[in-house]
């Protein structure tokens, strides 16, 4: 295979992935549940078409079936699950605008530059382009998990959760070419299944507590005399 | 396994404790298994031990067994010497008498809602745990009979349960019992990462340089301070020994804390094998301390059990006065008198073990009659129960160190040992032992002082309350219990010089050489440091004492003997009632203000709803507020602090996480 | 030990038994005297005690055998502890049997059963008088035993004769330690004997006794034995502050002529105690029960002195 | 090659499988004993083949001594556990607490759960251990929340997102790892297996490792509960069915703590030749002391009884975390072997508190009181539980902290004195709680209940054994672990 081709393949990646970091921004900006959620749905077809991109750059063919797992599982069947949810409680409507805007921007992007820095040991020649891909995927891990933290929607937590895995499969796809395919299938099911689990989780937090607000979630806790 | 001889009447002493644990199972179905066999057997477990110690007192030799338990790499060893000998008389003896005493007593539970099981079952595994500790030859086999001592007893502790008072005790008890436990098991690993094993052996042969010494002595001597209830370490002491039941709390008291004078003799004196007058400065200081602190406390009770606790936090205190001296003067290279004050040690320890035992069991006979142990109700005892008032009465002359009685020898040597001061080289040495032996005659004034106002209170004079003045005389078994601790007490008061004989192994085996003078004008006088110094004819004095009584008593026979009886005089005054006889607590006020600074005491008088008056005084102790109370403020604090984390907000949760997570990154990038 | 020598004690200990009371009644005459009174005869006591002797003894219905054992305890002790210390001659057998701590050990078990026989009847005033009892002697034993424990390490022995003997031959030399203990000595014999100010043996005011307190339902024979064993007690003290400090003139050996100097000296010696202690009792006057503490915490305080004086200026370096 | 690992590991999915179809839940509890004693049964098998060969590995699955005797401890929990549970679950249902559809689903999900267990401890390929561990927390979940309280769901989901959170972080290592196996291993799909990896550990890029292991720490940190990733750890214990309580605590830890000591090894391996050999090791140190004593101070402030006990567990896994940390062959011995006595007793304990709180009606401390009176064998079996949990000999984890200490001494001596401290101070805040609900007086309308306390008898039986004698089998096993891990041995 002749260099420019794969160079251009590089390139496309970087966009790709670039985008993908774009994309959690929007997810973790997001107010309205709905758009978030087709904000995540976008996520999923990006990490769809960077694995096919590495599947096209030939030695893991395997990873076409991942291809297409990802685009059916995390740009497909999870949203629309979330759509229908969101529907049934009635939260379409809903829409939970972030306190410090500005504060949680900053706070993300350096989390992205930290990733880059976090990197920058990893030296052997080969792997700059890797290592770079690997910096955005923890990237988009840690905001994933940042937003988790600002977000006191369940279904938002869930949103920034499946986003966290999106980041790890865009490492673990970039990075190594995929995972044993084994370990993919595991990975693909477990996801199946918490995402059903979530579900369940949704309307039996409903019914307790009447909201999903995961702030009114705490009767267990220490802290009896401050309270 | 290679037993030798010697060991196996140990062995059988701790199977037959096992054993009467095992038999107590049955004390559930029929309840009188408990007196019928588990007692007994208890009783045969001590006169085996006491057997194995006299026979290795005897030959003096050594005898080493391996059991085939413990770690692959660490098995159990047993060691019997002429130390642990002693100490297996020393419990032998006792346990053999609360088993006897207790045939008689533990009936009283028999109709009680507390199951049987726990009395006798803890009571044997906490013989065997105090067995094993003296009979370990590794630091684990040790620890293990220890904390094994340490958590039977705590049962028994806990026996009488229905007050929040005495679950508070118990868990005072275990708490600085297992803190106590933790020290001496650091201390020995210090002693195991220099000697390379956990074999006492291996532990002997380490060389520690000074600085490694000194802590494995201080982490030994808090241990085992705080399980012999050395100031400031004693708070459990006198709330835990009254709750138990009074066999098991003589036992406790004369026993157990014995057992922790040996770990720390074993520990110090064998083990670490190095002496520093530092060293023997602290134990010195902390023992007078601990020796005045405790009669005075336990001058301001009116518990009879709990006062007789903190008399054992005195006696403790004296048995540490001795040890200290003999640090000092070892660490000076004086190795007589270093022995002198040894033994003086060992010699009070054997006293107390005695005496102690007695008095409790006494105080036993006096609940189990007259259901009370408040002195501020008894009276009269004597004449409801003439024999164990007699057998009160010598254990109370023996432990205020009066002639002809055992705790006057020891006393005697002790004091023998702190008037060669004169020897030492360091003038502050010198007066520090001289203050040392001031405190230590106080002490004996003041403890005589307190037993009269016990036996005054409690036995003479008339009831003052209906239940006592109603006492029942306590079975033949009981009254048995207490005569065979107090004849011995009687025995070595008389016969100091055959038993210093006896006791001279341990020196030699310790120390390395005994008193060679002991017996140098024949075994009528006790010269334990040379015949020209000091000397004393114990069976010569009680002689002429008895000869003086029987003369004084013929002649005045000769004339009238005959008394009449009236009411008495009181200068005159009404005949007087019960009530108006001086209290424990009156008989006590003058003391409480001469040294008032040293109690914590509320006093207030206030007025009742029917108007009447009435009086109220508490005098508690002040280590509490000093030493244990900011402890658990700490505490409490650090724990509320710390419950910040769990704010119940799954959130903050994942903050942490990502907290967390990005520290790491941040360490290893 | 020769035969003559125990003789010899067995001798001397007769000898306290028949002083004692002469002691007690110089004392009372001088004091008498010192009041412009004729006072009574010398040897009153010695008629007092007849006449007890002669009466019969009346116990209360609540007393216990240990009330009636208490006398003869108390008597035999203090006599035994009397026996130990050296009063015409040094050579003295029994001194090796008991020591000056054995001796405070046989005070303090006579002191023991007359303070438990206070308490046996039940009545308040025993009560009151083994309560203060205890409390004198609990600060005046510590304070006794250092005042000799300094002379006892002087002379590297707690043996009396051998304290003695070293007084008598080494050669005289001021000591401080000696006036500290000789001091605290003085002090803790006048409490101990209950004389002013820390006791009034002439009194029965209810609230100020000690020792008649304890005594107080004794009668006949046992009163006689109380007041004897008192009255002994009051001439060891004496015969230690004497022979002691100012051994001069004690028969070193059994000589006739020796030891008919040495009952001559120590009567003097007893003769100008016995008149200081009355003067000191005429001039003093009682003081409160709560003010003995301090009089005897100044005995133990002196006695310590004495001790720390000796151990830091006059051993060693 | 052998067929025992495979039902071992497979015997409780196909009961899972088999449990799914029966309605009759008297019946489904028998089975549910019955398929945990023949994977019981099974792990025996397999035992004695590893005692004969030393490793028995083979389609992707690699068992030696290490993980041998956690997977015999594992079927062992598990069997008591589902012994305890068959007549307590009836109990359950019959309060109305849950359903018949609940009986089943937590009759699946035991065994499910059970089958994870054994997986993640069977298996050699770091992927799968991710995949069963992260089953291990779905299977779960839903017992948790079981009886549908409002607390119930409120600890499920907080147990479901951190430990989903921290369960990705762990996958994020994972591939971490992988990525720096590809260039060492030019054979991708061996790239996971652990024996592989260990064999080429030295080779592996340093820095990427250690980036690995700090999300991989993380990641199964959360699982174990190490502070402060342990807040979900008291909620599940609390909240869920007892028998959940008793398996979470005796083995899910265990397992989690399993992992990280693997995960070790190859990072000690890769580490070895750089200037910070032991960064592992520190860190786990650092863990495992602050789990130690904060949750020593936790016990203190407690209400529910079963909150209380996850807080000492969090307590002894801290240990644990310290003593694999501190390495070295006593060490390790003594976490290995706490490992094990740790699972017995606690268990055990749990299934106690199961009948102290069935007794009271009640799991708030304040409402359980004199529990020797009202059921001695219960109150007893508390209090002996207790005091072998807090290492009181002659039960086994008195030996194990005993070594533990003692290597401690021997390698760094100050930690001694955290540890001493954070003993007293757990120790004195289990007992003050204790005191009043096994002793004191009865409250009016306490009731003895028909209780099974023949698996806690067996658990603190073996308890008491290891105590006073170490089988020569087992040390020996354990030696050979500690010579995997920490490359010396004491025998």
């Amino acid at each position: 295979m002749s260099l420019e081709h794969l160079t251009l393949l590089q390139q496309l990646m970087v966009v790709l992935a670039a985008v993908v970091l774009f994309t959690s921004f929007v997810l973790l900006e997001q107010a309205r549940l709905v758009a978030a959620i087709h904000a995540f749905a976008w996520q999923g077809v990006l990490v769809a078409l960077v694995t096919v991109i590495v599947a096209a750059s030939g030695r893991h063919t395997h990873l076409f079936f991942s291809a297409a797992l990802t685009l059916g599982l995390k740009a497909l069947l999870i949203p629309w699950m979330l759509h229908r949810l969101v529907r049934r409680l009635e939260l379409d409507r809903h829409s939970e605008p972030l306190r410090r805007p500005a504060l949680v921007i900053m706070a993300a992007l350096a989390l992205v530059i930290f990733s880059y820095w976090l990197v920058l040991p990893i030296v052997q020649q080969e792997l700059i382009f890797t290592r770079n891909i690997v910096a955005v995927s923890l990237a988009v891990v840690l905001i994933g998990l940042l937003m988790m933290v600002i977000r006191t929607q369940a279904v938002a937590q869930v949103l920034g959760f499946m986003s966290m895995e999106n980041g790890l499969f865009l490492a673990a796809v970039s990075a190594t070419g995929g995972m044993p395919l084994m370990v993919e299938l595991g990975v693909a099911f477990d996801v199946l299944v918490a995402a059903v689990l979530f579900g369940v989780f949704f309307f039996q937090i409903r019914a307790s507590i009447d909201s999903l607000d995961v702030d009114r979630m705490n009767r267990l806790t220490e802290r009896v005399d401050e309270q | 396994m290679t037993s030798s001889g010697a060991l196996l009447p140990a062995a059988l002493a701790v199977g037959l404790a096992l054993l009467s644990t095992v038999v107590s199972l049955f004390s559930a179905r029929a309840p009188r298994v408990l007196r019928t066999l588990v007692m007994p057997l208890f009783s045969l477990a001590g006169l085996a031990a006491t057997g194995a110690g006299l026979a290795a007192l005897l030959d003096g030799g050594v005898s080493i067994a391996q059991l085939p338990l413990g770690l692959p790499w660490l098995p159990w060893m047993v060691r019997l010497d002429a130390l642990s000998g002693l100490f297996l008389c020393v419990i032998g003896v006792v346990s053999f008498a609360v088993g006897v005493y207790g045939r008689g007593y533990v009936r009283g539970f028999e109709h009680g809602r507390d199951p049987l099981p726990p009395l006798g079952g803890f009571a044997g595994l906490f013989l065997a745990g105090m067995l094993l500790v003296v009979l370990a030859d590794d630091a684990f086999l040790f620890m293990v009979a220890w904390e094994l001592m340490s958590l039977s007893s705590y049962f028994l502790v806990a026996f009488h349960h229905d007050q929040a008072a005495n679950r508070r005790a118990a868990f005072l008890y275990l708490l600085m019992a297992h803190i106590g436990g933790l020290t001496i098991l650091l201390g020995f690993g210090v002693l195991a990462s220099f000697g390379g094993g956990f074999a006492f052996d291996a532990m002997r042969g380490a060389e520690l340089p000074f600085g490694w010494a000194s802590v494995a002595f201080v982490l030994a001597f808090a241990g085992f301070g705080m399980k012999a209830g050395l100031v400031p370490l004693h708070a459990w002491l006198p709330e835990a020994h009254p709750v138990a039941p009074s066999h098991i709390s003589a036992l406790m008291s004369a026993v157990m804390l014995k057992v922790a004078v040996y770990g720390f003799i074993r520990v110090v004196f064998d083990l670490v094998g190095q002496f520093h007058w530092q060293w023997g400065v602290t134990v010195l200081v902390i023992g007078s301390v601990s020796a005045l602190l405790g009669v005075l406390y336990a001058l301001m009770q009116h518990d009879l059990k709990r006062l007789l606790a903190y008399h054992s936090v005195e006696n403790i205190g004296i048995i540490f006065i001795g040890l200290g001296m003999a640090l000092l003067f070892l660490a000076t290279s004086h190795a007589l008198l270093g022995t002198v004050a040894f033994v003086a040690a060992l010699y009070h320890t054997i006293n107390h073990a005695l005496f102690k035992g007695l008095l409790f069991l006494g105080a036993g006979a006096i609940q189990h009659s007259a259901n009370e142990r408040d002195l501020e109700k008894m009276g009269g005892l004597l004449r409801r129960m003439p024999w164990t008032g007699l057998f009160f009465l010598i254990g109370c002359i023996s432990i205020s160190a009066l002639p002809p009685f055992n705790g006057f020898v020891s006393e005697w040597l002790t004091f023998q040992a702190a008037l060669q001061a004169w020897q030492l080289d360091s003038g502050v040495l010198r007066s520090l032992v001289a203050i040392a032996a001031a405190m230590l005659a106080l002490t004996g004034a003041l403890a005589a002082a307190c037993f009269v106002k016990v036996y005054g209170v409690a036995f003479l004079g008339r009831a003052r309350s209906r239940h006592v003045r109603r006492a029942r005389p306590v079975p033949f078994s009981m009254l048995a219990g207490q005569g065979v601790l107090a004849l011995p007490c009687l025995l070595l008061g008389l016969l100091p010089t055959t038993f210093i004989g006896l006791l001279n192994a341990v020196p030699q085996q310790v120390l390395g050489h005994g008193l060679a003078q002991a017996t140098a004008h024949g075994w009528l006088w006790l010269t334990p440091v040379s015949p020209e110094t000091a000397s004393y004819g114990a069976p010569l004095v009680a002689a002429a004492l008895f000869a003086a009584l029987a003369l004084g008593l013929w002649l005045m026979g000769r004339g009238n003997r005959r008394v009449r009886r009236c009411d008495a005089w009181d200068c005159g005054f009404a005949p007087p009632e019960p009530g108006m006889q001086y209290t424990a607590t009156a008989f006590a006020q003058p003391i409480r203000r001469v040294f008032g600074l040293l109690f914590h005491i509320e006093e207030a008088v206030e007025q009742q709803r029917d108007g009447r008056l009435r009086h109220h005084l508490r005098v508690s102790d002040r280590a509490w507020g000093i030493f244990y109370l900011p402890v658990t403020r700490v505490v409490e604090n650090a724990a509320r602090q710390v419950a910040r984390l769990q704010s119940g907000n799954v959130r903050i949760y994942l903050g942490w996480s990502l907290a967390t997570l990005l520290v790491l990154l941040w360490i290893i990038a | 030990m020769t035969l003559a020598a125990w003789g010899l004690a067995l001798l001397q200990a007769l000898l306290y038994v028949a002083l004692a009371p002469l002691l007690a009644g110089w004392i009372r005459k001088v004091k008498a005297r010192l009041q412009n009174r004729r006072g009574a005869a010398l040897w009153q006591p010695y008629r007092d005690m007849r006449k007890l002797f002669g009466k019969e003894a009346r116990m209360a219905h609540t007393a216990s055998l240990l009330f009636r054992a208490a006398p003869y305890i108390v008597f035999a002790a203090t006599w035994l502890a009397a026996a130990a210390v050296p009063l015409v001659a040094t050579g003295l057998p029994t001194a090796a049997i008991a020591d000056v701590i054995v001796i405070a050990g046989l005070l303090g078990l006579a002191r023991f059963f007359l303070a438990l026989a206070g308490m046996d009847v039940g009545t308040p005033f025993g009560g009151m008088g083994a309560s203060r009892e205890m409390l004198v002697s609990a600060l005046a034993e510590p304070a006794m035993l250092m005042a000799v424990f300094t002379l006892a390490m002087t002379a590297h022995s707690t043996n009396l004769v051998s304290v003695v003997d070293y007084q008598l031959n080494s050669t005289g030399m001021l000591r401080p330690s000696y006036l500290f203990a000789l001091s605290g000595l003085v002090l803790v014999a006048i409490a101990e004997t209950g004389r002013i100010p820390v006791d009034n043996p002439a009194t029965h005011l209810e609230l100020t006794m000690i020792h008649e307190a304890m005594i107080l339902e004794y009668s006949g024979r046992h009163l006689a034995l109380m007041e004897w064993a008192a009255q002994l007690k009051l001439l060891l003290y004496g015969a230690l502050l004497a022979n002691v400090f100012f051994p001069w003139g004690i028969a070193q050996g059994a000589g006739m002529g020796e030891l008919g100097l040495g009952l001559v000296v120590v009567m003097a010696k007893l003769a100008l105690l016995g008149a200081a202690l009355a003067v000191s009792e005429t001039v003093l006057a009682k003081m409160r029960v709560f003010r003995v503490p301090a009089f005897l915490n100044l005995a133990l305080l002196l006695a310590l002195l004495g001790l720390l004086s000796h151990v830091i200026l006059e051993v060693g370096a | 090659m052998s067929g025992a690992v495979f039902v071992t590991v497979f015997t409780p999915l196909a009961g899972a499988l088999l449990l799914v179809w029966i309605r009759n839940r008297n019946r489904a509890g028998w089975l549910n004993v019955m398929v945990s004693a023949s994977t019981f049964a099974a792990a025996l098998a397999l035992a004695l083949e590893v005692a004969r060969r030393e490793v028995v590995a083979g389609g992707g699955f690699r068992v030696d001594a290490f993980n041998v005797y956690l997977l015999v401890l594992t079927a062992f929990v598990g069997m008591t556990t589902s012994i305890f549970s068959r007549p307590y679950m009836q109990y359950v249902c019959a309060t109305g607490k849950t359903s018949a559809r609940g009986m089943r689903l937590y009759h699946v999900m035991f065994q499910l759960f059970i089958f994870t267990m054994l997986l993640a401890l069977a298996t050699d390929n770091l992927g799968i251990l991710w995949v069963a561990v992260e089953g291990a927390t779905l299977t779960t979940v839903l017992l948790v929340s079981l009886y549908r309280t409002p607390e119930a769901i409120e600890a499920a989901w907080k147990y479901f997102i951190l430990c989903g959170v921290g369960i990705a972080l762990a996958l994020f290592g994972t591939v971490v790892l992988y990525f720096a196996a590809q260039h060492v291993i030019d054979e991708p799909a061996a790239g996971l297996s652990w024996s592989t990896l260990h064999a080429v550990a030295p080779q592996l890029e340093p820095s990427i490792m250690s980036l690995a292991f700090v999300f991989l720490l993380v990641g199964y940190g959360t699982k174990v509960g190490l502070v402060p990733l342990h807040q979900w750890l008291p909620d599940a214990h609390s909240e869920g069915p007892t028998p959940m309580s008793a398996v979470l605590s005796g083995l899910l830890l265990n397992v989690a703590l399993y992992a990280i000591v693997r995960l070790k090894m190859l990072v000690d391996g890769a580490l070895a030749a750089t200037d910070t050999p032991y960064l592992a090791g520190q860190l786990l140190m650092g863990f495992g002391l602050a789990s130690f004593l904060v949750a020593g101070l936790f016990l203190h402030r407690q209400r529910d009884i079963k909150r209380m006990f996850s807080y000492s567990s969090i307590e002894h896994m801290g240990l644990m975390t310290f003593a694999f940390g501190m390495g070295g062959p006593l060490a390790t011995f003594a976490a290995l072997l706490h490992m094990l006595v740790h699972s017995l007793t606690k268990s055990a304990i749990f299934v106690t508190v199961g009948h102290a709180a069935h007794i009271a009606g009640t799991q708030s401390i304040e409402h359980i009181r004199g529990l020797i009176r009202t059921q001695p064998i219960v109150g007893w079996g508390l209090l002996i539980g207790v005091a072998a949990i807090a290492g009181f000999p002659p039960f086994g984890i008195f030996t194990s902290e005993f070594l533990l200490l003692s290597a401690t001494m021997q390698s760094q001596p100050w930690f001694t004195v955290a540890l001493l401290v954070g003993l007293a101070v757990a120790f004195a805040g289990l007992f003050r709680h204790l005191h009043p609900m096994v002793y004191g007086v009865v409250p009016a309308g306490q009731q003895p209940v028909p209780a099974n306390m023949i698996p806690v008898m067996v658990h603190l039986g073996l308890v008491l054994w290891l105590g006073v004698s170490i089988p020569v089998f087992l040390a020996h096993w354990l030696d050979r672990a500690t010579g995997l891990i920490s490359g010396g041995h004491l025998l």
